[in-house]
């Protein structure tokens, strides 16, 4: 038991906040830290900075770019960089697509796609649900037919997350309709602009468009696209659902969040309800960083730790708790959501016309990725043994 | 105590269900309409006009019908049902209530006559986004300066009830033009309308007596809105729950419906306790509402308002989870009654109502909610 | 729609009140109002007062004492009795079992048991748990073999209630060992100073003796004590449980903790979390009282309207809440619940001394009468067809 | 920063929860223990001392053992599994912790080595019922008047830590023999006991420096009891958890067993969050503790007290509610780990931690769980 970081892990985290503070421009960091939205380019050109300090994708095999780092230092890692304001590494990138091609790809495959992955040459999608299939994704129904040596696509994805960036997509594809359930799918690679994809908005109650849906109409897919082996797509999925356990929790958002409701809060900060709704969501989210710090300090490769489930909970609970704090804050000064503030169209701050989208946003925070029903499913059965 | 509609009250229920069902049952109907200014459907906004609801508050000597509160909480309800767009809300129960709680009979004849017949669209400018704005005395009427905002259909507003301070410090209450001042509209994130209004020596006339406080009368047409606000959250809360338990019955995840999962129904359950809460609160705030007691409204309407919110954000909240990814969509209805939810819950600007409540602990020792008789 | 009584109902009410606050001993009301505890003799005395102004079992058949009130009537005259501080008169005899005799006893029966049940001369006790039949009492197993004229009766009750008190006990027992679990059930009194029966008390977690086991030892039992048709039980059992519609949500004693809250919260009265939090529990309760008014204006008769479990559900949360906020206010001091006051023993007033037994007695609000598990059921299947 | 334990912590809490299993692995033994005075086994605290448990925080000059906070947490987590009733944080953290913190050198080797021998039982009287205890200086020493409660194990205690007012309105600290006061024993709900001690110019000495503020030597003391309270809770938490999660597997219902209802397993799945949550804010405390820094101890002390409480009320209430009627029973466990946790929230004499903490908020713009290098 011991509070301070060791000399290593001290020195470790100085390094890290003075990269992330010296090395990604600053105007993105503001970006962040202000809750405002990045472009495309912002967000390859700070992964890009990121990749030229060998520090995009350190949980990848040293081989490929990654760091034998302790799970600790992977923490210090990521909880400096979003105190920085640096975005993240694009997840289906670094710590979705990227991990399965180094552990079950091919030579080939590995040489062909990681370093442009790594350096978002290639900014990935990812093709896992269907209108079918949620949180069971046993119920996929896009398929993959063998032809010659290529695989002909046809179904449809959704919920893709900024698809309409993509440049590849990978997929989980049926490729044995015998096979029950689970065992008769395949993991395939596919260039979204191969003849055949379409990529279709699908517009969310925030009025914002950042997810998809992707529909193949037969789609040829070079046979070598194939990541791993044929109906091996149920283990890979399994793998990349379960590989992360750095940053389940958005601790370093939502305390961004309740900063700015301080910063915010002005006169209203003499409220003693107020004060004390802050004081406990502060609380809380303490008691959920410390518990990520005892979990990355218990993980050493592996299976996830099951307590992963408690930090995805909690961590999105407090995430649309501060939300929806936000939001309060901004009262009616959130209607001007739409409002054009260069023409002189609102008074109203940036933040409180971003605070109901941020909020309504945010519910998906406890459906996406393992719905908060599912994880407490995890926790039950798991852990519990019910 | 009586919780139930009269047959008067149900046939006008009806047929304004009616009315908007013929429009909005399609959600996707709704969708094209706030998709283009001034976001709500001018022809439907006649339509009522003809049934007699926009004047449903108004005495029959101001050209209205002469109905109460409980009537404009039915109306209020429907609309929320369907998150109709019209202007009701905004222009007929907040800004139409105060000039009926406040302007002269001359002024109530006019404005209020043409609200009723759909020939004027009004909006309440109250929020302030910065200093004050202010009111100067001009000859026979006044000039206005500041900014309002938002003001709920501020943009497409014939005439704008603004609140202004005198010289002397009091609140004044001013009828402007809608092309007098330079507006600003916007969409809100529930498909709404609002607007930033800037005065720069704009024309204003004073509405009512110009030397009246406005400041009570206004915080009455406030407490009245607080309660027909309540109502149209019902309604949405209404339409979130039965949609919500329709899904569990129908979609299946893992080989059966979802109402196979207890733990969901459980939380269907929670929702429904929620909306019956809230449903017996708003009815008390809207008779109480209907008793003229101005002060006891006023305490209602924190009262329902401080309930229903809280039951606003339960069902809100938990009808998206229940179904999942599909309510995050523009095009499903339920996320949409979310976000308008979340509107009624703030559009009108003090969201303290625990505060005004915890304020009072000691002006009783029990509530009760059957006024004892006055003599 | 109208908020005010008719002229006749508030005439009622006045009649109610004036009956309560004058015919009722002032000691009893006071205790009751102070939250202390009642022998058995002053709820017995204040019964026997109800009952001699026609006040004791208004719901019964008015052949039996009972009034031809409307519901909003019987909703007052529960209001204001517990306004004034008078004990409900006991549920057992006046919810329970009075009105299962009257409905389906015999008119021997009736004349026998119904006018010394409502003037409370004999104490009923209820016997419907078994150590296996707790929310599911199709698993009863005490048994009654006919043996010439008589029953008898052999197994074991528990959770019976004030069972130290009983004259008489009320007993689902199982008749016929092979019919389908609830066919075979039979009700049958029992008179507890027969030679077999045996009451146990059971102490709680609040140091309290306020249920008991009864154990029955070949208790014979004569023919003319069933209820009704022998295997009809269960009808009757389910009869008494959806029997009372008024009163199912403890708005009176929760307005009562929330009354002593106000009177005992002193200097901490000026902290705004406290007033919130009185406040919140104000509003809450209001809104459980309105709906109580609705429920009942709009029940005539018949099946028990479904939102009897939106009431009991929501008042045993904010009972128990209510309790809670009680606690709190006595922090430390709650420490001296077994002291003697008398001897100089403690300065810790009676209402901190009674506020964690209160709190951990009230834990039982959310299981027994149908725990609040069952209740969501409830109101999952029937209301919402779930 | 690491929050594993060490072979040595290790081996204590195996030997500390060994010994504590012989005496109380039956819960019916501890029930009996508690229904007679003094409501703990004075054999056990014998045996504990021996282990050198009752002399762990103190250093070994004054006779201890010079282990720490988290050595303490341990043996607190132990005792909170079976609710052991004896006094070992009213006496040995919290009184004891006082001596150690304000005693001179020779009071501390004196009172704090015959409590690590088991020879002598300590209690702090700190909490009033009304006017405050007042110390008066007489020659050399001094006398108290006025009355403390409660006052945890006061009527057992063979020498009591009292907080006095000092005629300059200071706080002093002082030692008194027990049986110098007139002391009234009671058990309290949680089968503990406390007591009212009344002062009559009762001859007390003074706890160290007789001119130094006590004060915030009291709070540190306070602080430091928060903490291990804080894991007395999380040891409680941790069986009321096990306890219900093997009631689920094992109580058949409707023909099969509870853990079939799927909103059951949820509820103890969010006690399982709540569990896995507060222990994580109470090793950190523990640990901060360790660190010497007082104010950053009081802080963390109010952190932990604020979140653990927290999930000691839904640990504790969920458990009973889980099992049904069962758990309300004295002679079952759950419903009386549930009674101990609600003492242990309350005990101490502030739960105003969330004030404290609403009053701070300006203090940080972010709260950062790992310190800085204070190089």
């Amino acid at each position: 038991m011991r509070l301070e970081l060791s000399a290593e892990d001290q020195a470790f985290r100085k390094e890290m906040r003075e990269f992330f503070t010296t090395q990604v421009p600053e105007e993105i960091r503001t970006a962040v830290l202000d809750g405002r939205e990045l472009s495309k380019e912002q967000v390859v050109e700070s992964q890009r900075a990121l990749n030229a300090g060998g520090l995009a994708v350190p949980g990848w095999p040293v081989e490929w770019g990654g760091r034998d780092w302790s799970q600790l230092q992977r923490h210090l890692w990521h909880e400096e960089m979003q105190a920085a304001g640096v975005p993240l590494p694009l997840p289906f990138n670094t710590s979705m697509i990227g991990p399965v091609i180094a552990h079950f790809g091919s030579q080939e495959v590995k040489e062909r796609f990681l370093p442009p992955t790594a350096n978002l040459d290639i900014w990935w999608s990812q093709g896992f649900s269907e209108p079918d299939a949620g949180s069971d994704l046993a119920g996929l129904r896009t398929t993959a037919v063998r032809d010659g040596d290529d695989w002909v696509v046809n179904g449809q994805k959704t919920w893709t997350t900024l698809g309409q960036h993509g440049d590849w997509i990978f997929t989980l594809v049926r490729t044995d309709p015998e096979a029950k359930k689970q065992l008769g799918i395949s993991m395939l690679l596919i260039d979204m602009t191969s003849p055949g994809v379409e990529v279709r908005p699908i517009q969310l109650i925030d009025g914002g468009h950042e997810v998809n849906e992707v529909w193949f109409t037969d789609v040829r897919v070079p046979g070598e696209n194939l990541v791993g082996e044929v109906n091996q797509g149920w283990t890979m999925a399994k793998f990349l659902l379960g590989n992360e356990r750095v940053g389940v929790a958005p601790v370093g958002s939502v305390k961004r969040m309740l900063v700015r409701a301080k910063q915010v809060g002005g006169d209203r900060l003499a409220d003693p309800l107020l004060r004390a709704r802050i004081a406990d969501l502060e609380n809380e989210l303490l008691a959920l960083e410390l518990t990520t710090l005892r979990v990355v300090a218990h993980s050493a490769g592996g299976a996830p730790h099951p307590a992963s489930s408690v930090l995805k909970l909690r961590g999105t609970e407090l995430q649309q708790a501060a939300s929806e704090l936000l939001l309060d804050l901004a009262g009616p000064q959130s209607l001007a959501s739409g409002a054009d503030p260069d023409a002189g169209g609102t008074d109203a701050p940036g933040w409180a016309r971003r605070a109901a989208p941020t909020y309504l946003n945010l519910r998906k925070a406890s459906i996406y990725g393992g719905s908060n029903e599912i994880q407490r499913q995890i926790i039950a059965r798991t852990i519990l043994g019910l | 105590m009586d919780f139930t509609y009269d047959d008067e009250q149900i046939a006008l229920r009806d047929a304004v269900r009616g009315l908007l069902a013929r429009k909005y049952s399609d959600f996707e109907q709704r969708r094209r309409q706030v998709a283009e200014d001034p976001g709500f459907d001018e022809s439907l906004w006649g339509e009522l006009a003809e049934m007699g609801v926009l004047g449903l508050p108004f005495s029959e000597d101001d050209g209205g019908m002469g109905a109460g509160p409980v009537e404009v909480a039915i109306v209020a309800t429907e609309l929320g049902r369907v998150i109709a767009p019209e202007p009701f809300l905004s222009s007929v129960v907040l800004a139409g209530g105060l000039v009926a709680l406040a302007g002269t009979p001359e002024q109530r004849t006019e404005v209020l006559g043409s609200l009723a017949s759909g020939e004027r669209v009004l909006a309440l400018a109250h929020l302030e986004p910065g200093d004050p704005v202010t009111a100067t005395p001009s000859g026979d009427s006044w000039t206005l300066s500041g900014v309002k905002e938002p003001v709920v259909h501020g943009a497409r507003a014939d005439q704008v009830v603004v609140s202004a301070t005198r010289p002397d410090g009091s609140l004044g209450l001013f009828l402007v033009e809608g092309d007098a001042a330079t507006r600003a509209g916007y969409s809100s994130y529930d498909g709404g309308r609002a607007a930033r209004i800037s005065f720069e020596d704009t024309t204003a006339v004073a509405l009512g007596d110009p030397e009246t406080d406005g400041a009570p009368l206004l915080e009455q047409a406030l407490a009245g809105a607080r309660i027909a606000a309540c109502h149209e959250m019902l309604g949405g809360m209404e339409v979130a729950l039965s949609a919500t338990t329709d899904y569990l019955k129908s979609r299946k995840q893992f080989g059966v419906t979802l109402n196979t999962f207890q733990a969901l129904n459980f939380r269907a359950a929670d929702m429904y306790v929620s909306l019956e809460l809230a449903r017996s609160t708003a009815l008390w705030a809207s008779m109480v509402h209907a008793t003229g007691d101005a002060a006891a409204t006023r305490e209602a309407a924190a009262r329902a308002g401080l309930h229903v919110g809280k039951a606003a954000r339960h069902i809100g909240q938990d009808a998206i989870q229940l179904h999942g990814g599909i309510a995050m969509t523009a095009e499903y209805l339920v996320g949409n009654i979310t976000a308008r939810l979340t509107v009624l819950e703030r559009f009108l600007g003090d969201g303290d109502h625990l505060s005004v409540l915890a304020a009072g602990i000691d002006d009783h020792a029990a509530l009760d909610p059957i006024p004892e008789p006055t003599a």
